[in-house]
């Protein structure tokens, strides 16, 4: 299958299908420590939807900022954090990027702009026009992505956060990764209609909606809203057509979905296709290479999380107030 | 006659019962129909009632809790389930507001018969935004009830009072009561709000717990007798009305109080009971009442420090002995 | 100037000109005793605007509903309210609509099916819904209108209540009652383009957006979008252009319009357009008869109000709950 | 040297002294800036300091609110304006779960330099919908500050130190103060938090009371002086953190506690107050701690049913006589 359009610039896409392949098998391996009871509470996975991430994020300078929900670790990953961090984090460990107080819902990397990782639907929508804002007014040219899921559509935060950037031109991208299900529930039974970026209309603001199978496109449409935030104070909804491959969390036996539906999407993963891409340039040696360096640091990650200490009680007071406790 | 049920399915029967009974009651939440529940607590019911009284909504919890409010206004008996109580956050204008007044502000002219239900407090590991005992703010609001149950018996009739009931009621469940079992008589009806029970008696001191607490007070207890010290534990059962009654009688009796609740300390449950007791009882007192709470921190998603922020049955017991010790 | 479309039915026209001027000068009598210290509070009014209720109104059958905001008075005696009710309400007496505990903000008159005047922004437009559910449940029949400001847009009650209709399919029309400020704040400065009506186009529904001049024109718009709602189950989101010819509230000293821009729309008042369409077809005499009969009935309704009694103390805790108290 | 401020000019002033010293600090809400604010507090503000730091925004406190928590994670210093704080409301989730929470759930990563502020308490006859003592919601949770000042030196002060604080800080000012007139020294600089001021000294009860109520104990302890009681009274200025040392040296002193304050009683400032008291200085309690507070129902519209809901001097005088006269 020939390649349509400019050159592919090859080490570009290797290094994202490297953050893609490095998110899949981080993810592999957490899901294998839970099963184990090395990690707790809930652990929502991003395999399927990595090319929205990891696509979205090449598009930023390192000076930017991101913004996502509870399914954070892919978002997370692609902005930087290393895989140390992030995995000590699911184990509650003290060198965990949140130093394990967070978890799985609440990934941090403040140094690297990935301000979180939110457990309420809706309610870092308007946090992420806040750090938009922050950008303009420092006139820093910081621009900020906003993830969510298609299950935000209809709550509150989603509209007064995309209203308030609307208003106030704010230099931000909002991406719906719509991925077809909020928990068990289908698109068409939580919302009126099947296009989420409709909503731009109200608000006056331009809206993209595409697939995500290459991430490479993801990279250039997300671009593109990328330069209006960053050249123009306009922002942008973006809607990603994607698909996850697992339940929603890990206790989610997923009946909602037919098998056949899932092995569908599957055939269609956006992983696979950027290797396939790769195979075209690359010699099997060089992608073996490269996907063993990838095990390599998961394998480092895990036994970095398990070996880590478990933080303890001296720090709840600290992490609850800067300065003196107030009770 | 009565049989051994898991606490989901004394809620569940209860529901099912007053659909049946009822045919304006109907129960709306997320994945409630289609996913059979977050928790699996009503599950089986939209394969009874079907997806008329049944109903899947999106993820907008003010906007469907303020829909049940307008409803119940003119007629119909909503059940209203929040996946968990966390997420009441997004709705709290609608309950202060509006459920809570209604009928106030219009002069007594509406009822307004809703019920508010979900699983309250602490999980297991899943974090700061989403381990919130939301008792503690609801209560403090004149027009609600609320109630937290400790008991698979006490859950069914408590709920089937709930549901009877011309007020807006908030159940608090608790997910870590979900699938424990215990004796629902055949015939278990309606019971009473603001009837606390005497689940041990004592007198050396008084325990007031609910929900989860009560358990953990019972273990208490438990170790407490083997120290030589003779433990009243009272499960509160409702939350508002609180049954000052019984307390009193019980503190008057043993002269020593401990409340255990989890949740925050500052103006909690807990120092509401402290409030009621000194002032109803206090010639009686021989020590003063003291609490075991939460700690005065957001939940931290490591395993040991959130068992450390939780109460605690050797907290419960250190905390009784100084009360017990202080002559 | 000649009427043009089909013959004006005076009748009809008289009735709604009545309303409209009762309207107006009960609103002038309440300012005159928010003057006099006999009314307290926030007291906003309709003058200006009340061809929008008034012809909106018009619209429905007596078994339907309406839902408004604050600004109430109009909303209220336009769907049947008596002036005696409604400023003895404002007077804060017993015989008030909410046996005045409600107050200006709070018009409830459940028998005529004003389910209220609410005080939190947008926080009405999901009870409105709830309304329409019942209906919907009961299939009854019944409609639901559910009026709010150009201010109310932005908020997350505007979003999650259409939302919900729409995706529900419920008898309901949203009537924006754009009179170009929130407060002191222009529209401009509030939502990121003009157009409120082009929120629906994320809803998928239809909108529609006019000039409330013609009470009759007003009439036949919105009944096109009732006959939608209650024939097919298809909510509208009709945008009214209107204009308060006061200040916010009896405090805003409304500096922020000129008196040439208020003056100009005065010039515009549909009151006086109604009323010259009226004076085609009627002799002054027969005018000044119904005018005497307003002014009469305005009049007594002042009297009435003043000579009420006040509500007791006794009403607090029945009001507060159905059956016994909760504390 | 000082001069005599009123109430609204001293905090105005200590916004204006601290946006000139720092240009992080900025000011947003509805008609903060152009109408001059609702009750004038930020009159001015806009010209000295322009649109950029000064911003009207639309009616969404959701969504503001929580564009101001982002903001101040990344380096801003927001002043956030509730118009009132019942509006706090519909931003209860962005307050309890990101601004109290970010800095914890990140392990510290964050601070969260915000100040949210406004009128708190009953007006006169709002209603039952804008008469909320939001205090009592807000104190419950870790990882904010409460604060309450009386006077106009201490709202200056305290202003100061808020807008100064690395975490989230809730103003609760009071529309009934804003005109009151106090000496404020020339050099006012920032109070620190945590500290109560005695502010009558008395031997036989202390009253502790904040905000408004500071006053109405003040009257009270003329009255009882008439009485030939005794009162000291404590003004908390801060209720989290809450000096709980001057209050138990204090009832040390005099044995006997009345707590004052507006909002409902269950679970209120009162009730930790009651529960601190009793149990740091249980041995020197002659009487129970009592507590004045609203009635536990809304409030009615009505004026005198409004001031009997209210805590008034008669009734603080009444509850005192109580404890006083117990032996
Ligand atoms: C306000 C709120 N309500 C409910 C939940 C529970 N919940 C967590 S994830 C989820 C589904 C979200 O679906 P979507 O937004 O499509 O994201 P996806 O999981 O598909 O990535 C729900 C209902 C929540 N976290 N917050
Ligand atoms: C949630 C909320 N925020 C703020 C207010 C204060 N407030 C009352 S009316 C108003 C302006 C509303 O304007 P609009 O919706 O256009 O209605 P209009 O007054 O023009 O009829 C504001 C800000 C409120 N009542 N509720
Ligand atoms: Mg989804
Ligand atoms: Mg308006």
């Amino acid at each position: 299958m020939a390649h349509e359009g400019p050159p592919v610039d090859t080490d570009h896409l290797a290094r994202l299908y490297r953050q893609m392949f490095l998110i899949r098998r981080c993810e592999e391996e957490a899901a294998r420590a839970y099963a184990m009871g090395k990690i707790g509470g809930f652990l929502h996975l991003y395999i399927g939807q990595e090319a929205v991430g990891v696509g979205a994020l090449a598009a930023l300078e390192s000076k930017d900022h991101v913004v996502t929900t509870y399914r954070d670790h892919g978002i997370a990953l692609a902005k930087g954090m290393t895989a140390r961090a992030m995995m000590a984090e699911l184990f509650g460990k003290e060198t965990g990027c949140s130093k394990g107080l967070g978890g799985s819902m609440h990934m941090f990397d403040a140094a690297n702009g990935m301000h979180g990782g939110y457990g309420i639907i809706g309610g870092h929508i308007p946090l992420a026009a806040g750090i938009a804002f922050a950008s303009k007014y420092k006139e820093d040219g910081g621009v900020t992505l906003c993830f969510f899921g298609d299950g935000a559509v209809p709550i509150a935060g989603f509209h007064e956060g995309i209203g308030l950037a609307a208003l106030w031109k704010l230099p931000i991208v909002f991406i719906c990764e719509n991925n077809e299900y909020s928990m068990g529930t289908p698109l068409s039974r939580t919302l009126p209609t099947s296009e989420v970026a409709n909503y731009a209309r109200g608000y006056g603001i331009p809206s993209d909606r595409f697939v995500a199978e290459d991430v490479l496109e993801v990279e250039r449409r997300i671009g593109e809203a990328v330069k209006l935030a960053r050249e123009a104070n306009i922002p942008t909804l973006v809607e990603v057509k994607t698909y996850r491959f697992r339940g929603h969390s890990m206790s989610d036996p997923g009946k909602y979905r037919t098998p056949e539906e899932v092995e569908a999407r599957k055939q269609r993963d956006p992983l696979f296709r950027a290797r396939t891409q790769l195979e075209l340039h690359w010699d099997m040696a060089r992608l073996d290479a490269l996907e063993a360096s990838v095990e390599e640091e998961v394998a480092d990650a895990v036994k970095f999380a398990d070996e880590s200490p478990e933080p303890t009680a001296e720090l709840l007071a600290p992490t609850t107030y800067d300065g003196p406790f107030a009770s | 006659m009565s049989r051994t049920l898991r606490y989901r399915e004394a809620l569940r029967e209860a529901m099912i019962e007053e659909m049946e009974r009822d045919p304006n009651v109907f129960l709306m939440g997320e994945e409630v129909g289609h996913y059979q529940g977050a928790y699996k607590v009503t599950e089986g019911i939209l394969e009874k009632f079907g997806e008329k009284r049944v109903i899947d909504t999106p993820i907008a919890e003010g906007g469907f809790a303020g829909l049940g409010i307008g409803a119940a206004m003119v007629g119909l008996r909503p059940i209203v389930e929040f996946m968990t109580w966390n997420f009441s956050a997004v709705a709290f204008d609608q309950i202060l507001n509006n459920a809570a007044k209604v009928r106030q502000m219009s002069g007594g002219q509406y009822t307004c018969p809703i019920v508010f239900r979900g699983p309250n407090a602490s999980a297991r590991q899943v974090g700061s935004q989403h381990s919130h005992a939301m008792e503690h703010f609801y209560t403090h609001v004149p027009g609600l009830k609320v109630i937290a149950p400790a008991f698979a018996a006490d859950a069914k009739g408590l709920m089937k009072t709930a549901i009877r009931d011309n007020n807006p009621v908030l159940v608090m469940e608790s997910e870590t009561l979900y699938n424990t079992k215990g004796e629902v008589p055949d015939d278990q009806g309606p019971i009473p709000f603001g009837v606390a029970n005497v689940v041990r008696t004592g007198k050396d001191v008084t325990i007031v717990a609910y929900s989860r607490m009560t358990h953990v007070a019972l273990e208490a207890a438990e170790k407490l007798a083997k120290l030589g010290v003779s433990a009243e534990v009272i499960d509160l059962r409702t939350l508002r009305p609180l049954d000052e009654d019984t307390i009193v009688a019980s503190v008057k009796k043993t002269h020593r109080c401990v409340t255990v609740h989890e949740g925050w300390p500052y103006g909690g449950v807990g120092a509401e009971i402290s409030d009621r007791v000194q002032r109803l009882a206090f010639d009686y007192l021989d020590a003063p009442i003291l609490r075991v709470a939460s700690l005065d921190v957001p939940m931290p998603y490591n395993a040991k420090l959130e068992q450390q922020c939780m109460p605690q049955p050797e907290r419960v017991v250190d905390t009784v002995l100084r009360v017990v010790h202080r002559g």
